[in-house]
């Protein structure tokens, strides 16, 4: 994974909303992290504990509070120029988790897809575009009739890939999918993550895949981040963690997800989690540490020295 | 709570000191004279009647001598009115406007409130029109001819109620009447909607679900929901209402604000206007935050945290 | 008014009959609150109403509306120049039951004419009529020094009052009766300080009634009750009325249907035909005379031939019955019917009518006027009123003008009636609609306003023959009654015949409700508008 | 739920072929939004009324100074006060359009007849004896441009100010309200009168006075809309492909703002309407001679025991565009507003 | 087991302006003393509307019961009028939506809302039904319920707010709970919380569930029998097991084998091509045929009838014809059939 080439770095990130106010909310609260190109990163975690803040930072919707975020050597947030803004807004794309309320609906299909091809001038002219549009259409799986429709006449997955397709259109290479399948239909679900996971092997796009549902980041994610109230607990490979989850959090969160399977169920076993059990003193510095390769864990040193001689053994 | 009120406080100060100043330069680029016998004024003596009233100062020093004599309390004396403190002027003629006008507000808001839920709970039957015709109608019909015509029928020829004055209970029934003809159209046009909206959310459908009867739901569960919003918009028609309505108080005798207000203004009595306006600006910003304050009473969400959001 | 002496007397002693069964109370309305009841400040028809019924002066005007002495005992006695007068006060008292003396007449009209008072009507009525008013008047503009003292009048002792003219004044015995005449406790106004005239206890009265209920300038009721300390209180019948304000003229007739007052105020045009023939109606023609103001300092405007088209070419007849249909009165003239006589003579049989409506004329004028202007057409201003009543009336010129007088376009301006003065006063406008209500019972009160650059002018007229004339009436013949009436006929001619310098409209008439048991109300025509001194209520 | 005995052709149990490219068919009918809230409205029998009416009204406006033969500002005092006479409904005695009046000894008089005058006013005549049917019809034009023109400008600065207010936010929108509560502070009447003083009196300034108050509610509207929607994916999803925030605004923003404001516009007509009307009370609504209803009622209300008619047809005009006005909005928001969908 | 509940030939239309919606088209089930039984299927397949149906709080205004039968406790509730229905609302059938948020009253303290069933269908006092609310919070797992009980809505978390609607559910030990969709809005740590405790309390007052969810593996968790809904009817009924490990309808096989298994990495995922039927004009074969790979010339034109698997096992499928091809289905359903063949033997 060393030879991996970082796309994206996340450093120290924290995303206070209302600072100063009596109702100030520390929705990100420093948290590090890397992706490398091409792969896809889970971010899981239960609501409210700050992962589509975390997604939205990233790409610029909020100004962060504090901290860095560079992409592919430049920072994110530092002053830009109108050109240099434009160039990022085609780099990094994201896609929404409501399919009813990320389509404006009173814009055609084919106005919603081609709304960055417009900003950016990629297209020649007006025939030019609508290829795009058609192409774009065809590449999420659905057909060109589609085009002078509007959003309500879709289904939720239908809606979902035209959100796809809007990304896709200013062929960007990172794009944030902030839980694209969680509002789907489960017969649906699939079809989403086919297509994403097809697009990746296709135009080696780079994911950050967030969502609540365990099972499905597992399946498409190469690295998984577990996040609690605001901060980064876990992060490590897709497999590593749910074979050996190490932090109570994502233990309990594992413990709590149900699966298909009635001879499983009847047997599981639920673990809580009590952030109060960790019983950190004011003095101890807790932070991400690599417990194994690849798997970082959010503890303190004491605990660090438990958990590496846990996994030895 | 207390430092939200603090806050609250400070703005309302704030907003009434410029809409002190907005006025008083205004008042300033109005043309116009103040006095009456204006054109049997010699030169000399226009000199004199404006040293009197310091019309001769230039603009910034009548504006800060304004500003001073109102921090302590001192709207100025009245032109029309010789020896006349505007302040005692207002304040006594504020007491049958805001009597008038709360009266008003009870019976309209109270009925209106009550042909909106109807008109909700049954929605698009004759019942629902029936009440919607009624508010758009009440709304409709300008106050002065209803007026006119409640003074001459229920007044002179079923000679029911008193026709004119304000000396007594029986005195303020046919203007209460008549002024709440507004209050109530509003106030059933707003309920009916927010009602709507209430009785399709799901909290109505769970009381539904609990085995609630029609009874309890309307008025148990959806009414105070509804109320919310209807309150947002009834605070400032309160305030209008209470402030006085020029025309009921013209056509009923009744020794009000609003009547007084428009002479002023057209008799250029700049005090008056002056100190009516303030005083106008300031129960509207206090209604505001008496508003507030009743939706916490009405909206627990709001009350406990002190603030929206 | 209007009963002679005799009748009046018979009256009396019916009443007299018939006060053991009726109370001698009523109740009445009027449009406005009391502005002020210092009779030093007040500057308008309410006041000078309710002040003229609770106070007098040396003179008070009586039935027919004549001044008569009042507080005077007798004839005064009066210099050779006719310009000073000794008065002889008889005993009166104050409500309070000190005596009225010279010193309250002194102390009252020093105060008016005090340029720190800054009353309106004080210094307008004694500026060029008392001695030095003028002088004290300017000096107080100028931030110099003055003197109160040097004012024409003076105390020679407790009831002897001395009063100085500047000049020769012909109706000497109306300005006397005039309420911004009437004395003033000084101890009372001076114990009182800021709280004087303020409410109805801290006001003194020596007239025929006195206020017991009034709690202020802005009060919308107040109660008169018989003064027993006036002097004549013998005379006076009514121990009570109770006035109570109600601006709509519609709300005051609803209430005077539905029995609640006996008396409504003046009603308002749109509502007379409805009592036309209604013995509880009654009606009188006003001495207000309503005109159009030419501003000559408009280029049309200073065209002689332009002016008299424009007095010419409305049908003053139409407005007068169908438009107002008050019993108002064309005017073909300055000075109003039945408002000033000699010897029984009414000033308006010396001098008939001028500027009559007539088309043809008026066209004839009008194409002069043109032609010496050079034009075809002509855009003219008429500053008009907000009121609807007013509306009307200028809606109606408007089209009569534009109609009659081809190429004419009139810009209709409503405004409220404190932009008016305004732009009158700084001379805006081009046509004004505006009226004029006289302050004394003389002819003088009318033909005065018109001298080049009088304060009543503001519209750029000047004639130096119409001048003179004035002065003359003012000065030399002022003591010659004949020669006087008709050097104000002629200044009228002048005006109108000659120059049409004002365009004039109708003269108004007035109309109230009131109870047919009410007898013996009296009615104005300048100070007060009422009074009620000699009233009674009869039984059915 | 027993078992299927009936013997079946084996034939139809070969593999059926389906169109793959089908299966994304939309098989419902394309409806644009607009088609949809037509639709919606359409069912709404009050609101299709009432448009018809409004309709009706605004044709009338137009035509009805046409048709009469009549000018709206000729006088002819002789022909004053005369009470409404339509041919061929004048001999329909318990219609009130014969030309007679009641007098005050409750006898009826053909004031037609005594006056001998031959022409018809179907409404009568006021009382500078100009006709009413016109003037009604010129007053009702009058008072729909005021209402339209009040509704225009506000339309325009209420949804500037309130979607400025609401999009861009934080400090902006707190200064930005601060103003609009200043603003509310004013009482109307004085603004209107500043108005009306500062500018010269007549239907230009009218409107400007009403409208200077008029938008703050639809800017609160359209704040609180656009608060809502700036939070919604769409308009994220636009920031983050670049657009600016102009176009965001007006691509993304006003359209979906277009509920709202109509519905608020229709509120906003009657109350022009009816705050015309209240001005000409206190008199300061428009210059003779032109008309809105609210003077004529005005006049007409003065001598309303005395000629009847000319207050009440000016009344029955007035309600009936209020009341249709309000219909139709409450039709339309029952319509447009997603919060009263199914 | 008896029978508490029986659901027979239920037929729902809506009517709206662009036409009638047959929403439910004969749907069947019963549902058996204490028994939890889930329905699952696609969104607007008519899980919601046919629970809805059966505590009759369709929209009054443009719904319609067309045809069939609700049978509770031997009485028709479609057939109710509203006043006696409102006594069987709460009291024998209560219900608890999906969204906690929104369906609490904001504006009524908690305690209240939980006495209202208490004061209305047991005549109790107020004093013993505020015992009696007390203990339902403690029941439900909420700490310090005196406090809680007069405290508003906002002033839960969502959690909480679910066992609170829960605690109303219950108060009057109702005989069957219909749960539509109760955990979809929440955490999936919280889901297993509620979870617990509504199996924990249905085998202390034995009532039925009815459990409506999209979430298999909550169907997996809760249920003893499932009914799976497509296109508004019941293409698939069984035990648990039945369903999950010997899935009979290829709409089922869809569902499973849409869902990823945790070992299963790089293959794709099975997803079930096309869009569910528009209910305005509904197909006049079976419903799912447009996207059913399996799909068979009579799957066009006929409605399959419903083929008995085992007693307690029955599917509307073509398929399950003794005349129809054999077909294999999706690997993924095929290796829980092997697993279930294995345990059988
Ligand atoms: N604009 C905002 N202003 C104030 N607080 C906010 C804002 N946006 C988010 N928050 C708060 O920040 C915290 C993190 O929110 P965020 O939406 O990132 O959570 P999430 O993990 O995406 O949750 P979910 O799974 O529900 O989507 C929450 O407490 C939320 O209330
Ligand atoms: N009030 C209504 N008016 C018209 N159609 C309705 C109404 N309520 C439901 N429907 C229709 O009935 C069908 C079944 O809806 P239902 O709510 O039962 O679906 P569901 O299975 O509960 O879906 P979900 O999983 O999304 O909750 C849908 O096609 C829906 O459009
Ligand atoms: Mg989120
Ligand atoms: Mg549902």
């Amino acid at each position: 994974m060393e030879t991996k080439e970082k796309l994206l770095e996340i450093k120290n990130l924290k995303q206070y909303f209302n600072a100063g106010k009596p109702n100030e909310v520390k929705a990100i609260d420093g948290v590090s992290f890397d992706i490398y190109k091409g792969e896809t990163l889970g971010l899981v975690g239960e609501s409210g504990c700050g992962k589509s803040t975390t997604g939205r930072t990233i790409i610029r919707l909020y100004d962060a509070t504090d901290g860095e975020v560079i992409f592919k050597g430049e920072n994110v947030h530092g002053k830009k120029s109108k050109k240099e803004l434009m160039k990022f807004n085609r780099s990094m794309q994201m896609i929404f988790q409501d399919p009813y309320a990320s389509l404006n609906p009173k814009m055609m299909v084919s106005d919603v897809i081609a709304e960055g091809i417009d900003i950016h001038g990629l297209a020649k002219n007006k025939k030019d575009r609508m290829e795009r549009v058609y192409q774009l259409l065809e590449t999420v799986g659905l057909n060109r009739e589609h085009a002078n429709r509007y959003p309500h006449e879709f289904s939720g997955g239908q809606r979902q890939r035209i959100g796809i397709a809007r990304a896709l259109a200013v062929q960007p290479e990172f794009i944030i999918a902030d839980e694209p399948i969680s509002a789907l239909d489960v017969s649906i679900q699939a079809q989403v993550v086919n297509l994403l996971k097809q697009l990746q092997r296709e135009k080696g796009l780079t994911y950050l895949f967030i969502a609540h549902d365990l099972s499905m980041v597992k399946y498409i994610s190469d690295r998984i981040g577990v996040m609690y109230f605001g901060k980064l607990v876990e992060l490590a490979p897709a497999d590593e963690l749910y074979a050996n989850p190490m932090h109570p959090y994502t233990k309990s969160l594992l413990s709590a997800i149900p699966l298909p399977d009635p001879d499983f169920e009847r047997t599981r076993k639920r673990h809580s989690y009590d952030p109060a059990s960790h019983k950190y003193s004011a003095d101890e510095d807790v932070r991400m540490r690599e417990v194994n390769p690849g798997h970082f864990v959010y503890c303190s040193e004491k605990e660090y020295q438990q958990l590496k001689a846990a996994s030895k053994s | 709570m207390g430092k939200y009120l603090l806050q609250r406080v400070f703005y309302m100060v704030l907003t009434l000191f410029l809409i002190a100043s907005l006025t008083f330069f205004l008042m300033k680029v109005i043309p116009g004279t103040p006095f009456a016998s204006q054109n049997k004024l010699s030169p000399a003596q226009m000199e004199i009647m404006k040293a009197k009233y310091g019309l001769d100062q230039p603009v910034p020093v009548q504006y800060a001598k304004y500003m001073g004599n109102l921090l302590k309390g001192d709207f100025g004396t009245s032109f029309q009115f010789s020896n006349r403190a505007v302040g005692d002027l207002m304040f006594q003629r504020l007491g049958p406007s805001a009597q008038l006008g709360f009266q008003a507000m009870v019976l309209g808001s109270v009925l209106g409130i009550f042909l909106g839920v109807i008109a909700a709970l049954r929605q698009n039957s004759w019942i629902d029109y029936g009440s919607t015709f009624i508010a758009v109608v009440g709304k409709s019909i300008p106050s002065f001819v209803f007026a006119g015509l409640l003074q001459y029928y229920i007044g002179v020829k079923l000679g029911w109620l008193p026709v004119l004055f304000w000396k007594g209970f029986e005195y303020t029934i046919m203007p209460t009447i008549a002024l709440a003809l507004f209050p109530l159209a509003i106030a059933a046009r707003f309920m009916r909607t927010e009602m709507i909206d209430v009785l399709n959310s799901d909290y109505i459908t769970l009381a539904k679900a609990k085995g609630a009867s029609f009874f309890d739901i309307a008025f148990k569960h959806a009414l105070r929901n509804a109320l919310i919003p209807v309150v947002t918009v009834l605070g400032p028609v309160f305030v209008s209402l209470m402030t006085g309505s020029l025309v009921i108080e013209k056509i009923f005798a009744i020794p009000g604000l609003g009547e007084q207000f428009v002479t002023s203004i057209t008799l250029n009595d700049y005090p008056v206007i002056m100190g009516t306006t303030i005083l106008y600006s300031a129960m509207f910003v206090l209604i505001i935050l008496i508003v507030d304050i009743l939706y916490g009473v009405i909206d627990p969400r709001i009350r406990l945290s002190g603030g929206k959001k | 008014g209007g009963n002679n002496d005799a009748s009046e007397g018979e009256n009396n002693d019916n009443n007299e009959n018939a006060t053991s069964d009726v109370a001698q109370e009523f109740s009445m309305l009027d449009s406005s609150a009391i502005p002020t009841m210092d009779s030093v400040l007040a500057e308008g028809s309410t006041s000078f109403t309710y002040i003229g019924n609770v106070g007098e002066g040396l003179y008070r005007l009586n039935q027919e509306g004549k001044p008569e002495p009042a507080m005077v005992e007798g004839e005064p006695e009066i210099n050779e120049d006719k310009t000073v007068f000794t008065f002889k006060l008889r005993d009166a008292k104050w409500s309070n039951g000190e005596p009225v003396t010279a010193h309250d007449f002194v102390f009252a009209w020093q105060r008016a004419i005090d340029p720190k008072t800054a009353s309106p009507y004080g210094p307008y009525m004694m500026g060029g009529k008392i001695l030095n008013a003028a002088k004290i008047t300017e000096a107080g503009a100028a931030g110099k020094p003055y003197d109160l003292n040097e004012l024409g009048v003076k105390a020679i002792d407790d009831k002897t009052l001395e009063v100085t003219l500047e000049k020769p004044v012909v109706y000497w015995e109306d300005l006397f009766a005039f309420p911004s005449f009437y004395p003033q406790n000084q101890k009372f106004v001076e114990e009182k300080g800021d709280a004087f005239a303020s409410s109805a206890e801290n006001l003194l009265y020596n007239g025929p009634f006195k206020m017991t209920q009034w709690e202020g300038t802005d009060a919308e009721e107040w109660v008169l009750e018989k003064n027993e300390n006036y002097w004549d209180a013998d005379n006076v019948k009514i121990e009570k009325i109770t006035v109570n304000v109600v601006k709509d003229s519609g709300s005051a007739v609803n209430a005077f249907e539905a029995g609640e007052t006996d008396m409504t105020g003046l009603l308002s045009s749109d509502l007379v035909p409805q009592y036309e023939g209604d013995e509880r109606m009654m009606s009188w023609l006003d001495a207000a005379v309503f005109y159009l103001k030419l501003n000559q300092k408009n280029e049309a405007l200073a065209n002689t031939n332009i002016r008299k088209a424009i007095a010419m070419a409305f049908n003053k007849e139409d407005l007068a019955n169908g438009i107002l249909n008050n019993g108002s009165v064309p005017a073909n003239y300055l000075v109003p019917k039945e408002f000033v006589n000699l010897d029984g003579v009414d000033f308006r049989e010396g001098n008939g009518d001028m500027l009559e409506y007539n088309v043809e004329e008026a066209k004839k004028h009008w194409e002069a006027g043109l032609k010496e202007l050079g034009k075809t057409e002509l855009t003219i201003r008429y500053l008009g009123g907000d009121t609807e009543a007013s509306k009307k009336i200028d809606s109606y010129m408007k089209n009569q003008l534009e109609t009659n007088l081809e190429g004419l376009t009139i810009e209709l301006e409503s405004v409220p009636f404190a932009v008016r003065l305004e732009r009158d006063n700084s001379m805006d406008y081009d046509i004004q609609m505006a009226g004029w209500g006289p302050d004394y019972g003389n002819a003088i009160s009318f033909i005065d306003l018109w001298v080049t650059n009088g304060g009543s002018n503001r519209m750029g007229y000047s004639n130096p023959k119409y001048d003179e004339l004035v002065k003359k009436a003012q000065g030399e013949l002022a003591t010659q009654p004949e020669e006087n009436f008709k050097a104000m006929q002629e200044a009228e001619r002048i005006l109108l015949e000659e120059d049409a310098g004002i365009a004039p409209v109708y003269q108004r008439g007035a109309n109230i409700l009131i109870n047919p048991n009410l007898k013996g109300l009296v009615q104005y025509q300048y100070g007060p508008d009422y009074s009620f001194k000699w009233m009674s209520v009869e039984g059915e | 739920m027993g078992q299927h005995e009936k013997n079946i052709p084996k034939e139809r149990f070969s593999p059926a072929v389906i169109d793959s490219s089908k299966g994304e068919e939309i098989n419902k009918p394309s409806l644009s939004f607009w088609q949809d809230a037509w639709l919606r409205v359409r069912k709404n029998k009050a609101a299709i009324a009432s448009l018809i009416i409004v309709g009706l009204v605004i044709l009338m406006a137009f035509i009805g100074p046409l048709i009469s033969g009549k000018d709206h500002q000729t006088q002819k005092v002789a022909h004053n006060n005369l009470p409404p006479r339509v041919q061929g409904l004048e001999n329909i005695s318990w219609l009130p359009f014969d030309g007679v009046k009641v007098n005050k000894a409750g006898k009826e008089i053909n004031v037609y007849e005594q006056r001998n005058v031959d022409e018809y006013y179907w409404f009568g005549t006021d009382a500078l004896g100009r006709d009413l049917f016109t003037r009604v019809w010129k007053g009702t034009q009058i008072s729909l441009y005021i209402a339209f023109l009040a509704a225009f400008i506000d339309m325009v600065i209420g949804v500037a100010y309130g979607a400025i207010s609401g999009y861009f936010g934080g400090r902006i929108d707190n200064i930005m309200q601060r103003i609009t509560e200043v603003l509310i502070g004013i009482p109307f009447l004085v603004v209107v009168i500043l108005m009306i003083l500062l500018l010269k009196p007549g239907i230009i300034s009218l409107t400007i006075a009403l409208t200077i108050t008029g938008w703050v509610g639809m800017s609160r509207v359209v704040r609180a809309q656009v608060l809502k929607l700036k939070e919604q994916e769409y308009v994220l999803a636009s920031r983050t492909l670049g657009n600016s925030h102009f176009k965001i605004m007006i691509k993304h923003l006003l359209p979906n703002l277009v509920g709202v404001i109509i519905i608020n516009t229709m509120f906003t007509i009657p109350n022009a309407i009816f705050s015309e009307a209240f001005l000409s009370f206190i008199g300061l609504g428009l210059q003779d001679p032109l008309a809105s209803l609210g003077t004529l009622i005005d006049e007409g209300f003065k001598v309303l025991r005395l000629h009847p008619y000319q207050m009440i047809i000016p009344a029955v005009v007035i309600s009936t565009i209020m009341v249709t006005f309000n219909m139709l909005a409450d039709g339309l928001r029952d319509a447009l507003d997603p919060k009263m969908r199914d | 087991m008896k029978n508490i509940l029986e659901v027979k030939d239920l037929h729902i239309s809506f009517h709206t302006f662009a036409g009638e919606v047959q929403a439910i088209r004969g749907v069947n089930f019963e549902l058996k003393k204490g028994e939890t039984l889930a329905i699952v299927g696609e969104s607007g397949s008519g899980k919601s509307v046919t629970t809805k149906a059966i505590m009759r709080l369709l929209p009054p205004g443009n719904s319609e019961i067309k045809q069939g039968e609700i049978l509770f406790d031997g009485k028709d509730l479609a057939k109710l009028n509203d006043r006696q229905m409102q006594k069987v609302r709460g009291k024998d059938i209560s219900m608890i939506f999906q969204d906690p948020m929104t369906s609490l009253n904001p504006t009524m303290t908690v305690g209240k809302q939980i006495m209202e069933p208490l004061i209305k269908h047991q005549n109790m006092s107020q004093s013993a039904a505020k015992e009696r609310v007390i203990q339902l919070l403690k029941l439900v797992g909420i700490p310090n319920p005196d406090q809680r009980f007069k405290q508003y809505p906002h002033q839960f978390s969502g959690g909480m707010r679910q066992r609170v609607v829960i605690a109303i559910a219950l108060a009057c030990n109702p005989k069957v709970l219909i749960a539509d969709e109760p955990t979809t809005a929440l955490d999936v740590t919280i889901q297993a919380q509620i979870l617990e405790l509504m199996k924990d309390l249905q085998k202390k007052i034995d009532t039925s569930i009815i459990f409506i969810t999209h979430d298999l593996g909550v169907v997996a968790n809760v249920a003893d029998r499932v009914a799976v809904m497509y296109g508004g009817k019941i293409v698939e009924i069984g035990t648990v097991d039945e369903i999950f490990y010997n899935p009979q309808h290829p709409y089922t096989w869809g569902l499973i084998s849409s869902m990823p298994s945790l070992d299963a990495k790089d293959e794709e995922l099975y997803a079930i091509p096309g869009t569910p039927p528009n209910l305005l004009n509904p197909p006049k074969g079976d419903a799912f045929a447009p996207r059913n790979e399996y799909a068979m010339q009579i799957d066009l034109e006929e409605q399959p009838p419903m083929f008995k698997v085992s007693d307690t096992h029955f599917a509307a499928t073509w398929l399950l014809h003794p005349d129809a091809p054999k077909v294999e289905p999706p690997a993924a359903v095929l290796k829980r059939m092997k697993q279930f063949n294995r345990a059988k033997k």
